[in-house]
């Protein structure tokens, strides 16, 4: 390999064989991760190729995956994990939240908790109930935890060789949607650290803030505002915990402007924080309020719903144009 | 709304005694011999129509004999219905999973091959018991009088679930593995409290088994004594992963453990179903408390439309299921013992066809819902910050057709 | 009864008493609820005068403990559940957000979700690990659920009494701390609605907004403010969600100056919300940013140093000064 | 830190054949006569060692037989070994109940009456072995070796535990019901992936199993034939709830549901708890999988220093439990055996005083932890908002120092 074009889906599956080729401590596990390769093939052939000790077929009970997966990281190994879809993440949040985030504390450092938890999470597939979910804040919120998302294949590569490397605990949050899109990916690259932010556009008026999934969207909308004149800087966060505000603050203290963009709902959602530390930041240059453009306050909408539900191209603009009205 | 019924539905009245909770003691509870069959070393199987489509009697089988009883009933027309039921559920399945490949669903669940545990549990319910499905019970809705095109909403996108539960007393289709056994342990607890006799059904899957959930489930309603049965769909499949991902032993026998009888029944056989489900009820309605019916039966088809089962299991394992298909060997015993003709037969044949096409035009009609859906029922006595977000979402939609 | 003084703990047995008496449907149920009266006593002598049926000790298993709640709401009942602590919340937080919180939006509104989620929660008891924790953010992310704390044993008896008549879920959160801070109740007033802020304190320099357990330092920083001639607004917001944004406001718009006291971990916090949405409504009223004193991004220490952890007189009064020094 | 041991802690190797994971078959799992003293359907106790004090044989009890043998190589020593366990535990613990009432602990979870269960247990395991506890396990650490000194930090709040579980492999408490019984689940995954043929203990209670990630537990280690035994204290009561409040049946049934055996013991006899932990751990190291213990025994003090009993439980209840006490039985027994001498009983005295002395002395000088503790541990490889929030809080507490 090196460089070589791949969907987001391939990348994470050649991650996840370089990760179980190069170290005999990491271990795959979760629901259908075997012959089936995962609802979404991202483990895909990886049972074949590492075996049933590897890559392991577990009962049906997220609880039960996270919380032996614990107890395989006491002993030495390095599971990742997958949750079949971001919904069903919550029967295993108690071991999540109690145990995973807080173990390395509790020990007084002298345990690690090298578990990496996989999610497929947002929406925009036409799917039913519990499929389309971001409860990303969910997780960014307890300490303990790191939280991120890739979005595009190349961070997808690297960013879970590095969750992976972590002795920390890490939410990996993957963009289900964005699976099939195709980028380059450089296997031999030396990548940003996990948690730095990327400006992923230059622009000069406005910043654009998202990660995972609305990438993309905000990269449309910074293309389309072109066209009207408005230079639109989007940066992609990649990480939600920690979020690398320095990062952040030189994008803002530039364009005085900014707007936050995720599927989550608005309320208390990863914008929130984003707001009130820029805000406090950023108190003498911000122009305007920091604006969110994210889910409702209500439950994911059913499939034919979604499109309204879910930022996209309208809502973003929408928010650029009143943020520059101030 | 609801279906016209037809077999099988006359209410089997308990005993009369009303349940006092917590009147019977965990000794006493399982019926004797049905625990006998329930603790076997080699897993048994209740069945009262085999695969050839032979009755089985109390000579064949000495084990079958207790729950021949609670079929003794059924009449060659019931039979009829019973049969009925399990072409016409079928067919529906088989037009929504078209539908899906028509791009009118997202997603389609099939049944197929459960026919006979849907349509033999399903029928064995009083109107007043009240039913907690996963997302696969089509049958138990038809059975329900649930018009099975309400089951089409949620899989075509256009809500998370079209019917009123309390209509028919079927629960919304619960997508989150094990969940509703809980539900159905609630409810089944308050109607213990209301003094009522009906009895509740929680279904679930052998993959669900595994959720810590279901065992909360079990606790929960053995140490209540709580009317509810707990069915078992063992259909060897969760997605991609044998049961032996999923346990060790025979599940039915993990009801024993938390103090209540597990029984496994032909899940092919519908009125082993039947029989086995109505026992299992009148333990519940006499307040005798849970009881786990596994019925052993097949996923024939993928386990959505979304899935592949070349990936992870044999042609031979389906082909050797098609064998025991529970319509066939129904069939077989009508046409041998002269309960049903071609005439019946043939105009089972038509009013499938009818139903395939009233399915397919109401689902190419269902239309898509307001947009403005999105900010309803979120609560029941509303919240400022819907009412914000409504009405900014509002103006905001509204900017457009202004022309901005 | 009428007005009459008592304990917070005493206002919340008054409260679960008068709603067992006034509707049959009510139930409790939690783990030790019965004969113990719970581990704080709030449901003392509930089930020797309301019997077991009515008063109901479960099984150790907080996801059944709200499993079987949802159910017998679906079978008309109305169930008052307790969570022992707030760190033995999570094992019930699938059936909370996915099951509770849903419920009503799935069946279109077919169905109604009257059950009350009673936590004793936060810190500032010398508890052990788990005793003392805030995850109020954690529900009020969650659309189709309500949250609420309660400061005061009125605010205790009223709140409670509307939280059980709502139909909808509601996460009730109890501050632990206060519970034998008295105080007087009557029991024939008119209360505020569920989802009111209430101004606690006046004032015209800077606005502090809390809840819960933080209201009591709100009002002694308050009054140690108005000795250095700082007034001080306090406003002691009641609900997390909704959370009564036009009330503090108004309050905002006076005092152009907002900090947020909670316990929970600031970064995501309830602050973080509402320093981006008061920030957004009053952009150009506010002199200073909205500033945040919480808990740290690190997991509840043990008591020996939860002085240092929590929010108390000092770091409020920094805030505050840092506030009007903008 | 570790601890002089004494008794009963030459490890039983196992018989070589290391473990090939799955190699045993669910149905081969259960030992003849052991699963066949847990399936009868009146709770049979293991028992060697009466309340009397009298010593049960082969001939007494065809059914402890089996498990005679596993201590046939107990000897006197071993079995003074065994008393001054229990009684220095119990020592420790009414220490530490004592420094709680002298405000030097903000809580004590006492062990008292389950110092057989503790003891008998933890001297069964080999120093490879690994357990997770609850946190009520001070007899279990005391095998461990781990000093008793570090169990009280905790309960001090001076950190939420203060010792490296893998010194003496023994994890931390865990206040959370349930959740250690995956860990060590995954623990045990873990073991038998390596090849090793050590053992997994997980402690919990009675209460504890009415918790999905007991279940849990029991599913991933009965499907992945883990080597992890199950050990659930039954000490009849979960705070205020006794038993009948959790399960229906006795819970050593439970186990056979999903394919291991149970087996009850009485948790006051220290013999038979070591016997048949020996024989769950050998059974763990030959590759056959899981096992549940329930040892039946009793919790003679509150629940915490911060409980009631009173309220819910009658002093008659406790009293009869007393007659049962592990120390005094074999007290009684080496007594009435000539196994031990008054000098012995007066030395043991004089080295529980000294225990107590040393025990109040660490204690009252442990110092408190310095505030930045806070922000240490939060994560291994760091974290930019903690960085920030101890670079600010640093400031902020100078700033005092400053004058401010
Ligand atoms: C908590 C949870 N985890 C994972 C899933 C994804 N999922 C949907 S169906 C399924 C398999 C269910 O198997 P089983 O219980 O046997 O029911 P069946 O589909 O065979 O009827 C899985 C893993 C889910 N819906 N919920
Ligand atoms: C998940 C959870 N819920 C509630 C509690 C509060 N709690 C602490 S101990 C206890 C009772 C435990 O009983 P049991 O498992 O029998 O153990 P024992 O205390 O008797 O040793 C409870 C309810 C907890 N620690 N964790
Ligand atoms: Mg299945
Ligand atoms: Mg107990």
């Amino acid at each position: 390999m090196a460089v070589e074009k791949m969907s987001i889906a391939k990348a994470l599956n050649e991650s996840l064989r370089k990760a179980l080729e190069t170290d005999p401590k990491v271990l795959i596990m979760g629901e259908d991760v075997g012959k089936l390769g995962g609802v979404f093939r991202i483990t895909d052939g990886l049972q074949k190729d590492f075996g049933e000790e590897r890559v392991i077929d577990t009962p049906l009970a997220e609880s039960g995956i996270v919380g032996t997966a614990i107890g395989l990281a006491l002993r030495g190994y390095r599971p990742v994990v997958e949750i079949q879809f971001d919904g069903f993440v919550f029967p295993a949040y108690d071991q999540i939240v109690t145990q995973l985030a807080k173990m390395h504390a509790r020990a007084l450092g002298k345990v690690k908790m090298p578990v990496v938890v996989r999610i497929p999470y947002a929406g925009g597939i036409g799917a039913v109930e519990h499929h389309s979910e971001s409860p990303e804040a969910l997780f960014a919120h307890v300490p303990g935890l790191k939280v991120v998302s890739p979005s595009n294949p190349s961070d997808a590569y690297w960013m879970l060789q590095q969750a992976i490397l972590s002795d920390d605990p890490v939410i990996f949050f993957e963009p289900k949607r964005r699976y099939w899109d195709k980028g380059e990916v450089d296997t031999d690259a030396i990548p940003d650290s996990l948690h730095t932010a990327r400006v992923a556009r230059e622009g000069s008026d406005i910043t654009l803030a998202a990660y995972g999934p609305m990438v993309k969207v905000c990269l449309e909308a910074a293309a389309a505002a072109a066209e009207e004149g408005k230079s639109v800087e989007v940066v992609d966060l990649r990480s939600m915990s920690p979020i690398d505000f320095d990062g952040l603050q030189v994008s803002v203290e530039k364009t005085r402007r900014l707007v936050v963009v995720h599927e989550a709902p608005v309320f208390l959602g990863t914008g929130a924080e984003i707001a009130a530390r820029i805000t406090e930041r950023c108190f003498y240059h911000l122009e305007a309020p920091v604006l969110r453009v994210g889910g409702f306050h209500a439950p994911y909408p059913p499939a034919r719903l979604e499109d309204e539900y879910l930022p996209g191209l309208d809502r973003v603009l929408d928010a650029v144009d009143r943020s520059l009205a101030y | 709304m609801t279906v016209e019924s037809t077999a099988a539905r006359k209410p089997r009245r308990s005993s009369g005694t009303k349940r006092a909770a917590g009147a019977a003691s965990a000794a006493k509870a399982p019926a004797a011999k049905a625990a006998a069959t329930a603790q076997n070393a080699e897993p048994q199987l209740v069945q009262l129509l085999t695969p050839e489509g032979e009755r089985v009697s109390a000579a064949d089988n000495p084990d079958a004999a207790e729950f021949l009883s609670f079929v003794e009933d059924i009449t060659t027309e019931d039979l009829r219905g019973l049969y009925r039921d399990m072409v016409l559920t079928r067919r529906f399945d088989g037009e929504a999973t078209a539908l899906q490949r028509q791009g009118e669903l997202g997603l389609w669940a099939s049944l197929l091959g459960q026919e006979a545990a849907q349509i033999g549990s399903g029928r064995a319910l009083r109107d007043d018991d009240y039913v907690f499905p996963t997302y696969r019970e089509h049958g138990v809705a038809w059975c329900r009088g649930v018009d099975p095109t309400n089951l089409l909403g949620m899989f075509r996108g256009v809500n998370h679930g079209g019917w009123d539960p309390n209509t028919n007393n079927f629960h919304l289709y619960t997508i989150v593995i094990g969940s509703q056994t809980l539900h159905a342990t609630g409810y089944a607890m308050g109607v213990a409290k209301d003094g009522a006799d009906s009895a509740v059904i929680a279904y679930f899957g052998d993959g669900a088994s595994s959720q810590g959930d279901v065992a909360e489930a079990f606790t929960f309603s053995a140490v209540y004594n709580s009317p509810v049965v707990f069915f078992c769909q063992n259909n060897q499949w969760a997605i991609s992963e044998p049961t032996e991902r999923q346990m060790r032993v025979p599940l039915y026998q993990r009801a024993q453990g938390f103090g209540f009888p597990g029984i496994r029944v032909d899940g092919n056989d519908v009125l082993a179903c039947l029989a086995v489900t109505r026992w299992a009820l009148e333990r519940a309605r006499r307040g005798e408390g849970p009881t786990l019916v596994e019925a052993f039966t097949y996923r024939m088809a993928a386990h959505t439309t979304s899935d592949d089962p070349t990936k992870y299991r044999r042609d031979e394992e389906t082909a050797a299921w098609e064998a025991k298909d529970p319509i066939l060997r129904l069939k077989t015993y009508l046409l041998a013992s002269g309960g049903a003709d071609e005439a019946f037969f043939e105009a089972l044949e038509a009013e499938s066809e009818a139903l395939g096409k009233r399915v397919r035009e109401v689902v190419r009609a269902m239309p898509d819902p307001d947009t403005m859906a999105i900010f309803e029922n979120v609560y029941a006595d509303g919240h400022a910050l819907v009412d914000e977000e409504r009405a900014q979402f509002a103006a905001y939609l509204a900017s457009f057709e202004e022309g901005h």
